[in-house]
């Protein structure tokens, strides 16, 4: 790996935020095994390194858009495991009052447009972002995620094309997880997901996901060209989930082996790699991240502690924010 | 009669008529091996193969648009969209293609293809997987609507569904998919436009789509408990509308209340309530009344999310009101 | 006062916004130099340049979800969609992305948006380029809906529009571009939410929106040679609608005739007769009667498309029998 | 120009659709100029040598989807000009029975599938078709005509997906005449039109579009390797529209120089290019050419006077085909 930041404090935190989604996705996944949790959701682990290192090379007024598989960018981009269990669980504290869910968490305090629902549906609002940007002479930059499956909506085409003839400062960083659902990426996607974006005159990438500092490395580059409106470009992040497609799937072994989710969870997990790459470089001790994965543990617990204690929003709350003007839009 | 549950249902027509005329296939996300995410085609791809059970990349645009030109060109499509709510992202291929293909080129050429897709709240799945979207489509010359109400009328329909030459737009509601209902061992059809009295009774009647004939059949036993015999019906189809049998319960009972799952502003309940005005009036002793889901987006939480769809409860209590001659809405 | 076309008075009140709020932008296909094919927009590319007069490639998903996201972080598109009949293509932008984001953010974000585009037929546009399809969007909590019927309105409504924090979508009737009427050199703004009543009478209430505003005055002028005094009034919005003044119109007259150019069947007027029937149910002499455009495609030939809207002659016809107690529909 | 076909008659067949799609336009153009036309329409004058190099190429039974810009493929793919004008002038004769027009001109007995007034709208049912050839085993093979404005929909991207993945033989026509409506090309494309294709691992050809026999030459192969399962194919040709966007763009100077227009028409006009190739390769004598455009010139402008004189679709028309199984939809 690829030493890019010189400061020990950026690579702690790094692993800081990795271990902070692993966490917080195994405490959403027992929420729902222990059927606590309202809905299904979609876990982030093993596709960690992707949200950190890109955030990490992100300001907090710098956007990002989500997906359905959306915690991890979330909780890279700053966010609270508070509001955030609190969203799970359609609590009122939720970063959208409970109204939102898993699928539609959204942080605008730390420039998280939101989770998304549809495949693809944030590309045109990431693109927008970006758009803003540049009409208002800011120098923010925004990072559209998506996974392979959203090749296939034809909106990343429609927006790719704009962004290239208006040079946005807009990142496309597509996470291929190597499957949309139950299917396997080469099943549904012809030719090559680089080539469809440098046929639009984009530079793009394609790069191992599970390595944290290789991805922040090159966000970085990335990042201060599109501030110089040298954008937009493209990252292929090549990463894999650990769960199902959603926390649901268990016998999944009709469309993926056993063997390969094991290869990937012992021999190429984002967490444990940068953790042994801490270990060697004399940055921690074994001691000091275990000691910050008990404290990360410990945060994780009480937050959901909290979150299902904390109350449901008034049911007077269904019919606000329908509109912005109108208190309730069926008073 | 044996009973089956709705999906059970569904998958049976689908494989019947696919026996029976082999122009006929399925077409959508994750049909095949994984059959569906609900299940509900489990077993099709293993009898019919690849060819005729596709699996599509997540291009609903697309597929929708390829199942139009199929259909003008010899073939009888049914295209799976997983869920209602992407039934936007489809709206142009259906209808400004489809509905039209028949009426632009003078009745010289057709789209035979059925749009199975669903509707249906209170699974916690959020604003953009929850919305009951039947009235866009109702509203747009050249499509047939179905809104099966169980098992039964799932298998009825979607068969008459395919072997009508108009492209139908069939909607499940994704609640009902594992009840069971006496479904027939024998082969039967269900007609288009012709509505279903699911109970008789003389003192109100209650209009209900989908799984709101339930909601309605649940009132009609709170109010039998109170000496209110209300009749209930389905119109199992809302394009065509079978608007004689409803009229002619109208002018029976002289009460009417109408129920659905969409929103209610400018959904369908508007048109039915405004037929049965128009042309039972002078035998109404109450203006017929409406009962749609809220006019708000459909929220996570549930402890908001349940009271957006009318409750058997809330039809029985608008029903007494009704009987009591209570000026309800009067100003 | 100053006369001026539909056309003027929506150039002059995008100038107007724009010189008054820099983040007020235009986007849309050609645009720009060619100020549209109908040449609205002509002379704005000149005063604010290219980059708030964007011209787009033919993608109307991708610059529809591209104005939600620069509408979420902080300036004001204005969004042209060439002809109405487009709206199918960016439902999913629309409806499921700027019509939630504020709901689904629990009050967080908004998308500050205006959608301008058209309806409308007997243009000789055949069926893909002469629908109205303002019914679709009314149905969806979250869009406000303005329908002007003069250039008055025009210019009145989008200035609020500009300024509204929601989602606004103007349908603007592409027949009466070239139309005059008297609009104020001084700067005025309509509120929404405000019919319009533009004609007092006593006997029967004629409501009408867009250009069935001058079909119902023209029917108005019929009928008063006949000694029928018809009020006509003109809700200008849709969403929000303001029940109060067509319900006491309808108390007054006891008779009421909806017309609309959507097609008439699951369209807006059964919304609109159905809470006149609901809350005036007891003042009406006769069921509130709905004229809206024949459920048919729009057909090409000018021998069968004038005959598919209401005209004042068939409004009149049908007031004069509302007026002479014939039981009309009534079976 | 390289000799494809050794057969004579196939060279003047070429050569006489060419100048029957030249005389039809002029006299359609003529039509729209004397106000004789309803509506709109959109020349095809300038790229005949596309139209007809591909469709020559084709059988009957193979297919084509087209565009707004469409009459020339209507007679590239065998239609009549009676049925024509007929169409364009909405008479009952037209081979929509009036209810199409220019813009929905479709001819299913020579395999045109139709007009379509939606840029991009036909890629689906294109793509469509070619799945039926594959499913029913037959050895069709569709061509989808589209303009370069129409990259800029996403559906294209998502049909040449799965077009590629299931390698259907479809062949993507793009006729780059270098503008969409007011815009130029590089102002809206991004990158390479052909890489795109190429992205999704379709073989992409540019080629002159203003060379008979080169397009028929690149066609035969391309079709005779669909066929075989070899598709999908994507061809680029460059060519050049003559006239304004629509008959009534006259004044266009704004967006692009008489010069231009000027080098087109005077020196790479395919008509006149292939006229003097015939007459140098002895193929037909000058005297013969003149004869051929003498009638065909008689042709049209009998075909014109016979749809002037035709009776317009009979009022009753209007509710009929919008359901293939009900007469007359409204009564
Ligand atoms: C428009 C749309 N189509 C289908 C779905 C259902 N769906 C949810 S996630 C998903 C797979 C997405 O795959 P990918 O983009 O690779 O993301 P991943 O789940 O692998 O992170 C599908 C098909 C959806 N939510 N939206
Ligand atoms: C979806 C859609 N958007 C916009 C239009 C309006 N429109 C009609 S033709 C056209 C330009 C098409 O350009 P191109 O595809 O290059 O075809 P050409 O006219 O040059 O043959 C546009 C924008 C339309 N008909 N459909
Ligand atoms: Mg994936
Ligand atoms: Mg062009």
């Amino acid at each position: 790996m690829v030493k890019t930041k010189t400061n020990t404090e950026d690579y702690l935190r790094m692993y800081r935020q990795m271990m902070r989604i692993r966490s917080f996705e195994d405490n959403a996944n027992q929420l729902y095994l222990s059927a606590k949790m309202p809905g299904l959701t979609h876990m982030y682990s093993g596709e960690e390194a992707v949200a950190v290192g890109i955030c990490e090379a992100l300001k907090v007024t710098d956007k990002i858009t989500s997906t359905h598989r959306g915690h991890g960018h979330c909780v890279a981009k700053g966010a609270n495991f508070k509001e955030m269990f609190c969203e799970l669980l359609g609590k009122e504290q939720g970063y959208c009052r409970g109204k939102g869910g898993s699928m539609h968490i959204a942080d605008q305090s730390n420039g998280n447009l939101g989770a998304n629902a549809i495949v693809g549906g944030s590309m045109g609002i990431a693109t927008g972002s970006a758009f803003t940007a540049k009409l208002l002479g800011k120098d923010d930059v925004t990072v559209c995620f998506f996974g392979d499956g959203a090749t296939a909506q034809g909106l990343m085409y429609e927006v790719m094309n704009m962004a290239a003839l208006w040079n946005l400062p807009v990142i496309y960083a597509c996470e291929n997880n190597g499957y949309s659902e139950y299917t396997k990426t080469e099943e549904i996607a012809a030719g090559s997901i680089t080539a469809r974006a440098e046929a639009f005159g984009i530079e793009a990438h394609q790069i191992d996901g599970q390595d944290v500092l290789a991805v922040n490395e090159l966000t970085q580059k990335l990042v201060a060209r599109a501030r110089k409106g040298e954008g937009p470009f493209f990252m292929e992040l090549m990463t894999y989930r650990y769960h199902g497609h959603h926390v649901g799937d268990i016998n999944r072994e009709y469309y993926r082996s056993k063997e390969e989710e094991k290869e990937w969870k012992e021999n190429r997990d984002p967490i444990i790699k940068f953790r042994s790459w801490l270990v060697e470089q004399g940055i921690a001790s074994e001691d000091e991240i275990e000691a910050m994965n008990a404290e990360i543990k410990k945060d994780a617990e009480e937050a959901v502690a909290y979150a299902e204690a904390a109350p449901y929003p008034d049911q007077s709350e269904v019919d606000m924010h329908v509109f912005t003007d109108v208190k309730h839009a069926l008073a | 009669m044996r009973e089956i549950t709705l999906s059970q249902a569904v998958n049976e027509a689908l494989a019947e008529e696919m026996r029976r005329d082999e122009t006929v296939f399925i077409i959508g996300e994750d049909v095949a091996e994984a059959g569906t995410p609900f299940k509900i085609l489990s077993g099709l791809v293993e009898e019919f193969g690849t060819d005729r059970v596709v699996d599509t990349p997540i291009s609903e645009p697309g597929f929708m648009g390829l199942a139009v030109g199929a259909a003008m060109t010899g073939t009888r499509p049914v295209v799976d969209l997983m869920f209602g709510d992407f039934i936007y992202l489809i709206m142009d291929q259906l209808c400004n293609q489809a509905a039209k293909t028949h009426y632009m080129s003078g009745g010289k050429m057709s789209a035979p293809l059925v749009l199975r897709t669903n509707m249906g709240a209170t699974r916690r799945s959020a604003a953009q997987h929850s919305q009951s979207l039947h009235a866009l489509v109702a509203h747009i010359p050249g499509l047939k609507v179905a809104m099966p109400s169980s098992a039964y009328e799932a298998k009825g329909l979607m068969k008459t569904a395919i072997r009508d030459n108009n492209p139908v737009v069939i909607f499940e509601d994704k609640l009902m998919y594992n009840d069971k209902a006496p479904v027939p061992d024998e082969e039967f059809l269900i007609p288009f436009g012709e509505a279903n009295v699911k109970r008789a009774g003389s003192d109100i009647t209650l209009i209900g789509t989908s799984s709101m004939v339930q909601v309605c059949e649940a009132a009609a036993e709170i109010l039998a408990k109170e000496g209110i015999e209300a009749e209930v019906i389905d119109p199992r189809t809302i394009v065509p509308l079978d608007e004689e049998t409803l009229i002619a319960s109208a002018k029976k009972t002289s009460r009417v209340i109408v129920v659905d799952e969409g929103h209610q502003s400018y959904g369908i309940t508007g048109e039915i309530a405004g037929r049965i005005n128009e042309k039972a009036f002078y035998h109404l002793d109450a203006p017929v009344l409406r009962m749609g889901a809220m006019d708000v987006p459909v929220p996570f939480s549930p402890a908001l999310e349940d009271i957006t769809v009318p409750t058997p409860e809330g039809v029985a209590e608008n029903a007494r009101k009704l009987m009591s001659g209570e000026m309800i809405h009067a100003a």
